[in-house]
């Protein structure tokens, strides 16, 4: 498709969408003027809608393909959540509105930060981070906070198994620590001998998901999470895999001192071809004191309510009003003077935030624990028929979590048959590729996410189309080799891409 | 079961695929005492009427107020098909573009975003959004550490005039990588920052605020030359509404800032309580390889067609792990679309005449209340859409009478500014009519008058 | 110049083409007496971001009433996604499916909804939708009319317990066409209709509206069959929803409705003042060929796949001109879009729920007021999700005094059915809460008590 | 793709839209009870979003396509329309909701019906038809309640061009007249002396459209207007092509008693895959009493102001409040005893109306201006083009006005090429059909117009398709009788369509 550039004329332009009003540079002192105007496009409204309404039709997207991604999530998002979030007097509340116009915003906040709380074991939780990399970046700054304030400035390492996601090391990093690597055994469980090792006074922490990226449950958690703090150090939980034991398992219970939720992925709020994401962060009640702000507080004082408060939600008439005599207010540096500080300008993405609550509410207490069970059940079946029709499980003894690996070491190896060419073809089928090469450690490998929301018939036509490209990689390999076929573009050049760079465009000269 | 597709007969016949006799044995390999029981904090489902009810009556309980806040934060009207464009589902609910075939649409959009930025800023090369503003600060400055091979000092100069909330968040997000800030002083009378840097030391990065926080506008020139003088890069922080009608970035001094970023926001992103918001962030193309976040590239197919993709992603965290530029994973696609749609129906005259009619209508409201007793101006320096206004009385019981009235009036400086006396910051778009100013107006001075 | 995408140097260009000295000249050969000067009736164009505030402000002048009020509009939840992808450019924008190939979307949609008002009413075959309930109901007439080749006394029998709009629309619309309505009366205890020809022509077609318009659900076995044993064709006025729960017209008596026709309203389209809603009609496949509005067929392309058509063309203005069935033309295509997909997401199951749930309320409503002193059930016959009560005094006062308080209170039957008293017809759908029906009875007491 | 049926399964459903009831059929009695569910589909909230989303994108629409299609105008819908319609407070407003609080709806509707009597040059306006057809219904039966409030009851003829619409002769069948035919003569103008001959005391009106569907103004419309009004009849003017003339010529000041307007097309609400439209009326001073109501009227009575008044909006400081001082309420059958009575349930395609409202608003005095002239450049410049292509013009010597005629005669003789044969060709290019085989007076007539919001390099980019389609008439007809070939669909069997019924799905026995 022709860029938006090249639809521009001089002169053109949307007038609705302007000012009514001459544009008057005299106020501008002349020295401080823009000489140019910008090369924006000069388009007609029409022009512009229809160009980005045609380019919108180039992606997929869950509300046209299965995605099954692992590590993403990518399950249903429902509507409902974009249209509440979006009532004129949510879009139109400004930041620093005051607290007395601002209830009705303030409670959706506060009741989540209750409801998180409760579903991670948590002692409280902040909503400020704007993705998961910065609900991690927070949950360590937190960890490293805590050592500061007891004066422990030794801990200069953080310790993350060999199989986790790369922003985990690269967190560490920005935080000032050492990421120091513990390989996995056979069976895909931390290896503990080496982490006993590992372990001493220069241990800030360890980071870990659980489920790991290897979609197996770590069973040796408890024990890992004795050996961690015995040695002084705290425990970091990567929400990145919550989906699989939410309602099941609780980081809190499991021994964690913080964790992230990435609420686009377990609390379903959109991917948005790569964001806005949200990080939510819960913590123990030794690191409290330093959780970042803003966090929403009852006015009265009473922010530290017990577990369970928020459940007389559900007890009263037309079982969703709020109790009238709660009033909410923010909590800032005055409240936490030993905050981590502020993570963004405002209230992180509060956005999605609103999003993510009115996903938790219509789940609601039984609906949360169904995400587990049933994206379990998916990732179980569709791995079990996945195995049938011969492909190589990675941990073929373990359950599946919500995700599954399959590895085409040895189809490589026999058929030169790549991750690559699987999940091009897949494409062909109107399917999303899974997530490929990662984790690192499995080669060829693809990790399979199918998540709750997707039905029966789904799982069973991505099966028949697995089972066609199996057939394919005997009978035709050309074909995988040179896919996608029915997309706009086929195989992008990559390398052309990095090396030739062109970041934008520029008018013919 | 909300959400959940499964009939009765999908799960036993599943399960005996599996071979498994429940699903709750699915989970027999989580140890038996770690199991959570009911989820007590949580209360029942709501049906999908229910909870709009709730939320359309949390919502009508805050209601709207008339605003005149700014502060990072900017009303400005979105055409109406950049929301409706933007929630499609195959925006709305796509994933990242790392299938690149797959994703065509997203990507072609980034890279009009990019040249969009670029074409704002003057700047070579753009990245495809950060979190938001402050965030994206925070990067820049990160960046221009890792940029400046000439002086590695850490030290970077604020301006004093720097939004509050972003100089916490510079502090939150570098301080471990042993960065330190300090501050340039503004006068007291044109609140223009000085270019002082109080020790010897010489800064790795000076940061420009154009506006500065005050609304002021700075002698770009003169502090860009300063602080290349003192081998710094340059950072400039800079609304992306005013790059309609000012002098761009790349173009400061003689030689031109070396990074660019600031909020994206005032570009079609609605106030929405504070996000999402995106951050921006263009540089000078010689250290793209220092930027963080995701960036586009054009490229060839196997048949040489034109396509887009991510690309230099061996600076990023999925491949570089450790040694990545930045942890950051997701950006803001989804503002970055609505963005780019605004741009587009806006075009360059259109923006222009939000900047202009921006700055008229603070200048309408300047003059209105300036003409109640005790009311003056903050600052003599020229401005783009924000003022300062020093009031006679405590600014906060006066903003909580406005809030009665329905007007949120501005952001009140004296917590953060106390050296400025009851000084408040306010700010009227090109949403705000003669009337709304009219209204202000008369109700400040009620509200003085009693 | 707003939606004119011509450049200076466009026109121009285009002119020169055309061979044209001007614009102005294209209109040569309209008679220079004729041209008009300047539209002084029309103000002059506003900014989007000046009408939205307009319209803004007149949106929260109306407010919102708790609504109380049924009368053949019913407020039922609209599940989010229903208008969101009903308002995707692809459906909103679309034209009339003539061009097949190119409007599989719509076909097919459109197939599928025919398929479930099939479905809905008990009946062989469905159009593509109507204007709106009313029309429709007059369209059944017409078509009866066409179709009863044993009686053609053009004489209509319609309940008195009709909604009064509807049988003034269908005066208007088929008494050019010789068509003559009687009026079967209604019990005075049971708000039931009595089986009545007052005079001893034989009726073409009779309607039986199911619920009535009191919300009283007729002895609809009886009434069809003693309709066609007089000869006439019957027409079964029907609510969408309460087929979810409610004998389906095709099951009627011995044999049968032979037409059935409806609101589709309840079924995902908003309020919204009134419309658009969109009428449906049914029918024995007998008489498809005498059937109104565009009909789409399933039928196979070049290469024997699956496709969709609008068919049975002959029937239409488009075609048959003079001799069409009707005059209609346009559709209600976006409604009937939202439609099939609200039907697709409450499924069969949600939409008796909506059912119940909507008559339960209704109880309880009727259960809350009749508790005032003075308020009394109207009639004792079984109902749907309406009711009419009888009050101590005038109704319009108090429905202001309601309006008020914010509440809505129903129709009031006083001025189309004097012979009821003060009679309010009343209306509580599963939207409303216990809470909601507390409130009506308290605000109703006090005004009662005043 | 599959039909929602078949995605369906017993017991599946989207639980979220069920109301938190259990279903109670206990309160009907047992005869009135439903026996067996009605097969509506059973399916998750994801498969309904997802069926849904992929099917519109089988549909060509404005926001995606070009639609050059003759007599239809289809033209940019702007968003704004669709989101201030569907304002929270519009969606939930009542239609029997009290006066008391419609004021801002009615508002809008009553400036609309002044802005429409301002461009239609006519006495009033009643807005409550619900489509282009029950305005020429509401149209004609005002003619008739006219001659019949006057004892004039032997008119039986209503007078109808060969070039019209169908739905002209269709509507005066309705009414219970006999349509009878006026040729047209070689110039495209009604032939004079015919209808001198045909009109008589048996003549009830004339329904014309100025431009005609040949897409040539009518030039001696003075004369028509006549030579029917001195015969006792009144003159029905069919909107569809107002967009020709709007703001250049009003249908009132050429004679014209009545008149229908498509607000769907000149006021740009959108067609929506075939509804909803609006046709409002706009009628003559004699015809005002039999207007359909309800009608919107100020409420101390000043509902006959003058033309202009509300130019008055647009004086004031903020550019667009209403006057504080007016209000408004509905005229019904007390007040227009005479009227024509009721067309619709309640007040016809409200949230239609209030589109164009905005678009008019949008548009403003200017804007209503301009778009016939850039109606009528795009359709010269594109008729200029396509002539030079080769195409053979239906009427060479005339203007054209917003659209145009190309007919195939010849290259139907010599080349076997028929209209059908562009059209579906057309498609492949990613251009809707223009109107086809109408007017029927035409032969292989292909009817065209580009519309006022289309852009100069969108009619080349058609020019150039089309090109290629006279080009591929001469080297490669297969491809043009195939065609289209790269839709969902290739031609489909409209005989098999009508022969086989197949009007809705069942089960598999």
């Amino acid at each position: 498709m022709e860029l938006i550039f090249e639809l521009s004329s001089p002169g053109r332009g949307a007038a609705a969408q302007h000012p009514p009003v001459a544009a008057d540079l005299s106020a501008i002192p002349e020295a401080l003027r823009r000489k140019e105007p910008p090369r924006l496009p000069e388009v007609s409204e029409l022009q512009a809608v229809r160009h980005y309404t045609r380019l919108s039709r180039l992606n997929f997207s869950i509300d046209t393909q299965f995605y099954p991604l692992g590590s993403c999530t990518m399950k249903y998002n429902p509507r409902a959540c974009n249209k509440l979030a979006m009532l004129p007097e949510f879009l139109g509340r400004h930041p620093l509105a005051p607290e007395s116009h601002s209830q009705g915003y303030l409670a959706c906040l506060y009741e989540l930060q209750e409801m998180l709380r409760d579903v991670t074991g948590m002692a409280a939780v902040s909503l400020t981070p704007m993705a998961g990399a910065q609900g991690e970046f927070a949950g360590v700054a937190m960890i490293r906070a805590y050592h500061h304030a007891r004066g422990d400035t030794a801990r200069r390492e953080i310790l993350v198994p060999d199989a986790a996601h790369g922003t985990n090391p690269a967190t560490a990093t920005m935080l000032g620590y050492v990421a120091r690597e513990i390989p996995t055994d056979a069976q895909g469980d931390v290896d503990i001998e080496k982490l006993k090792a590992a372990v001493g006074p220069q241990t800030a922490g360890i980071m870990l998901t659980n489920p790991s990226t290897l979609g197996v449950f770590e069973r040796r958690i408890k024990e890992i999470a004795g050996i961690v703090h015995t040695a002084g150090g705290l425990l970091y939980y990567d929400g990145a895999n919550l989906n699989a034991i939410l309602g099941k398992v609780r980081p809190g219970d499991m021994g964690f001192d913080v964790i992230h939720m990435n609420l686009h992925k377990t609390f379903s709020t959109p991917h948005g071809g790569g964001g806005p994401g949200a990080g939510a962060v819960g913590v123990s009640e030794r690191l409290r004191p330093f959780m970042p702000i803003p966090v929403v507080g009852v006015a009265d004082g009473r922010e530290n309510r017990e577990k369970g408060d928020l459940g007389s939600l559900a007890s009263n008439d037309s079982r969703f009003s709020t109790p009238d005599s709660r009033s909410y207010r923010w909590l800032d540096e005055n409240d936490l003077p030993q905050s981590i500080g502020r993570l963004s300008a405002f209230m992180g993405n509060a956005g999605v935030l609103m999003r993510a609550y009115v996903y938790a509410r219509l789940l609601g207490r039984e609906g949360m624990h169904r995400v587990a069970e049933f994206a379990a059940l998916n990732a179980n079946y569709l791995s079990a028929r996945l195995k049938a029709v011969g492909f190589d499980l990675a941990y073929p003894t373990r359950r599946a979590s919500h995700e599954f690996i399959i590895t085409l070491k040895k189809q490589k190896q026999e058929l030169d048959l790549t991750a690559t060419d699987v999940a091009k073809r897949l494409l062909d089928h109107g399917y999303h590729a899974p997530t490929v090469y990662f984790p690192l450690l499995v080669p060829e490998c693809l990790l399979i996410e199918p998540t709750e929301t997707e039905d029966l018939q789904t799982l069973d036509a991505f099966v028949d189309a697995m089972t066609s490209i199996w057939n394919e990689a005997r009978s035709d390999m050309p074909k995988l080799k040179g896919a996608p076929w029915t997309l706009p573009v086929r195989r992008l050049d990559d390398v052309r891409c990095a090396r030739q760079l062109d970041l934008r465009w520029q008018p013919a000269p | 079961m909300p959400f959940i597709p499964h009939t009765d007969s999908d799960v036993r016949q599943m399960l005996g695929t599996i071979g498994a006799p429940s699903i709750d044995a699915l989970f027999d390999e989580i140890p038996a005492d770690l199991r959570c029981g009911k989820l007590r904090g949580v209360p029942e489902g709501l049906s999908e009427m229910e909870i709009t009810r709730l939320m359309s009556e949390r919502a009508a309980q805050d209601g709207r107020l008339l605003n005149f806040c700014g502060a990072g934060a900017y009303e400005h009207h979105i055409p109406a098909a950049v929301w409706e464009i933007t929630t499609r589902g195959e925006f709305y609910s796509a994933y990242t573009p790392y299938q690149a075939e797959a994703s065509q649409g997203t990507l072609q959009l980034l890279y009009e975003f990019q040249t969009m930025m670029s074409e704002l800023t003057g700047m070579e090369v753009s990245n495809a959004s950060l979190y938001d503003g402050a965030t994206a600060l925070a990067e820049a400055i990160l960046m221009a550490a890792r940029a400046n091979d000439a002086n590695n000092s850490l030290k970077v100069l604020l301006p004093r005039a720097l939004h509050p909330y972003y100089a916490e968040v510079v502090t939150s997000c570098t301080s471990a990588q042993g960065l330190v800030t300090q501050v340039m002083p503004f006068d007291a009378a044109t609140g223009r920052t000085k270019p002082d840097n109080a020790d010897s030391v010489a800064p790795t990065a000076v940061v420009i605020a154009q506006p500065n926080f005050f609304g002021v506008l700075e002698d770009v020139d003169a502090l860009t030359d300063w602080a290349h003088a003192q081998g710094a890069l340059v950072i400039a922080l800079v609304n992306p509404t005013s790059l309609a009608v000012l002098k761009p970035p790349g173009t400061w001094g003689a030689r031109g800032a070396d990074i660019v970023c600031g909020e994206g926001q005032p570009l079609g992103a609605p106030l929405a309580s504070g996000g999402p918001y995106f951050g921006f962030l263009t540089a000078r193309k010689a250290i793209v390889r220092q930027m963080p976040g995701r960036i586009v590239g054009r490229t060839v197919d196997l048949d040489g067609k034109q396509g887009f993709a991510l690309t230099l992603q061996a600076r990023e965290q999925h491949i570089r792990r450790a040694k990545a530029t930045s942890n950051i994973c997701t950006n803001q696609g989804l503002l970055v679309t609505a963005a780019t749609i605004y741009l587009s129906m806006v075009g360059p005259q259109g923006l222009a005449k939000v900047a202009t009619a921006s700055m008229a209508n603070t200048r309408k409201l300047v003059n209105a209340l300036s003409d109640l007793k005790g009311v003056g101006e903050g600052f003599t320096g020229p401005r783009f859409h924000e003022a300062v206004l020093s009031l006679p009385r405590p600014v906060a019981p006066l903003l909580r009478g406005l809030a009665e009235a329905g007007i949120f009036g501005g952001f009140d400086l004296s917590t953060h500014f106390p050296e400025l006396g009851h000084a408040l910051l306010v700010c009227a778009t090109e949403t705000r009519t003669d009337s709304d100013i009219r209204l202000y107006a008369e109700t400040l001075g009620r509200l003085l008058a009693a």
